[in-house]
């Protein structure tokens, strides 16, 4: 399946756009998401071991499952306030 | 209530906002953009927000805020765009009926909203560059 | 700076006060006039000082905070007389660099202020009745 | 010596005045004006004993000693804020 992930941040920086678009399998988790994002734009290697990840607007667990409209974001360390 | 806006706060009109006859106390915190960071002059700082999941985190940790505090009135403001320095980033407004609550509510919330909410800074520094904050990350 | 005064508190005016270039952090208290205390109404509150004394020792707060926390701006104000419900008797503005230090000091400015600097309110009931607030004295 | 005592809140009305004037031994004390105060205005005697006792505008500790220029004051359980 596709998956569409957005970016912020540094990420979006790195990777030139504010979302892309991986492959995935059907089953697929967070974890995998996380490696196919880093096989797909290896510039975004430097930011996303160390980023979190929602799906559908809220924090996400490495074994989240996701499919097709899943909502999938990458979130690099915040600094707001 | 929470809001994310591109305008400038305005201080006074939260402060009117949680005013109550209930209420006691009234804490207001400002975060406000500083010139000098680690001595590198900053022109201003661009915040920019997961718009949708900033709102509901925030809306998640105001209501966090009232079960733990007897909170009456609660407003969370962040603006998101250029900041420049001495305006603020992100104003909180909690008033209760005693003091010590509404310290307790607003310090426990601009923590929190720093620790968990999908927004993020990058500094404009004097010399024309530009740097996302991003704490704990190093090569950037 | 530290104040006495018979009008209102201008809470923006504070805010302005304490912005600064090199704060990252504003902290603003108020103490406000509530309705109801222990299910009995209130019309408003009288304050009363021993105004010399008053303004030496909010001064000696100030300067003890400064020492304390890296203290930018600090403004103290009280309000004498009459306060009706949500209006501020007390406003404690404090500026820092980081946001851990501005409310710490605030809180142990208004902590201190009630303690020790010699300020008096007098309940005014809704009933006609008037009451002297003493802190821990009987048989009044 | 004659010393001049400021009231405040609830002090002032119970002695229907703001200040009151009371009749001391040369070396006295703050102890001694406590006592003096009592004697003189039983209607403080609700008062006094829980009050605190301030010289020229500081607090004070029951062994100050005071002079006939010394400005003292009845400091009732304070309530600002």
């Amino acid at each position: 399946m596709k998956v569409r992930v957005k970016l912020f941040a540094v990420a979006k920086d790195l990777a030139g756009a504010d979302q892309i678009t991986v492959d995935l399998p059907n089953d697929a988790t967070v974890s995998d998401v996380r490696a196919a994002i880093v096989a797909a734009h290896p510039a975004l290697e430097q930011i996303v071991p160390c980023a979190l990840f929602a799906v559908g607007a809220e924090y996400a667990t490495p074994d989240t499952r996701l499919n097709e409209r899943s909502e999938v974001a990458v979130i690099p360390p915040v600094s707001g306030g | 209530m929470i809001q994310l806006t591109n305008e400038p706060i305005d201080s006074a009109d939260l402060l009117d906002r949680v005013r109550h006859p209930e209420a006691g106390a009234i804490v207001l915190f400002l975060g406000t953009t500083r010139e000098l960071t680690a001595g590198r002059q900053t022109v201003a700082l661009d915040y920019e927000a997961y718009h949708e999941m900033a709102e509901k985190q925030l809306a998640e940790l105001e209501a966090e805020a009232r079960s733990r505090w007897p909170v009456i009135e609660c407003i969370i403001v962040h603006r998101l765009g250029r900041v420049p320095p001495t305006e603020a980033s992100v104003a909180i407004a909690v008033s209760t009926p005693h003091r010590g609550d509404a310290f307790a509510a607003g310090q426990w919330l601009i923590d929190s909203l720093k620790r968990d909410v999908p927004i993020w800074k990058r500094e404009q520094w004097a010399d024309g560059s530009t740097e996302w904050v991003h704490p704990g990350l190093h090569n950037q």
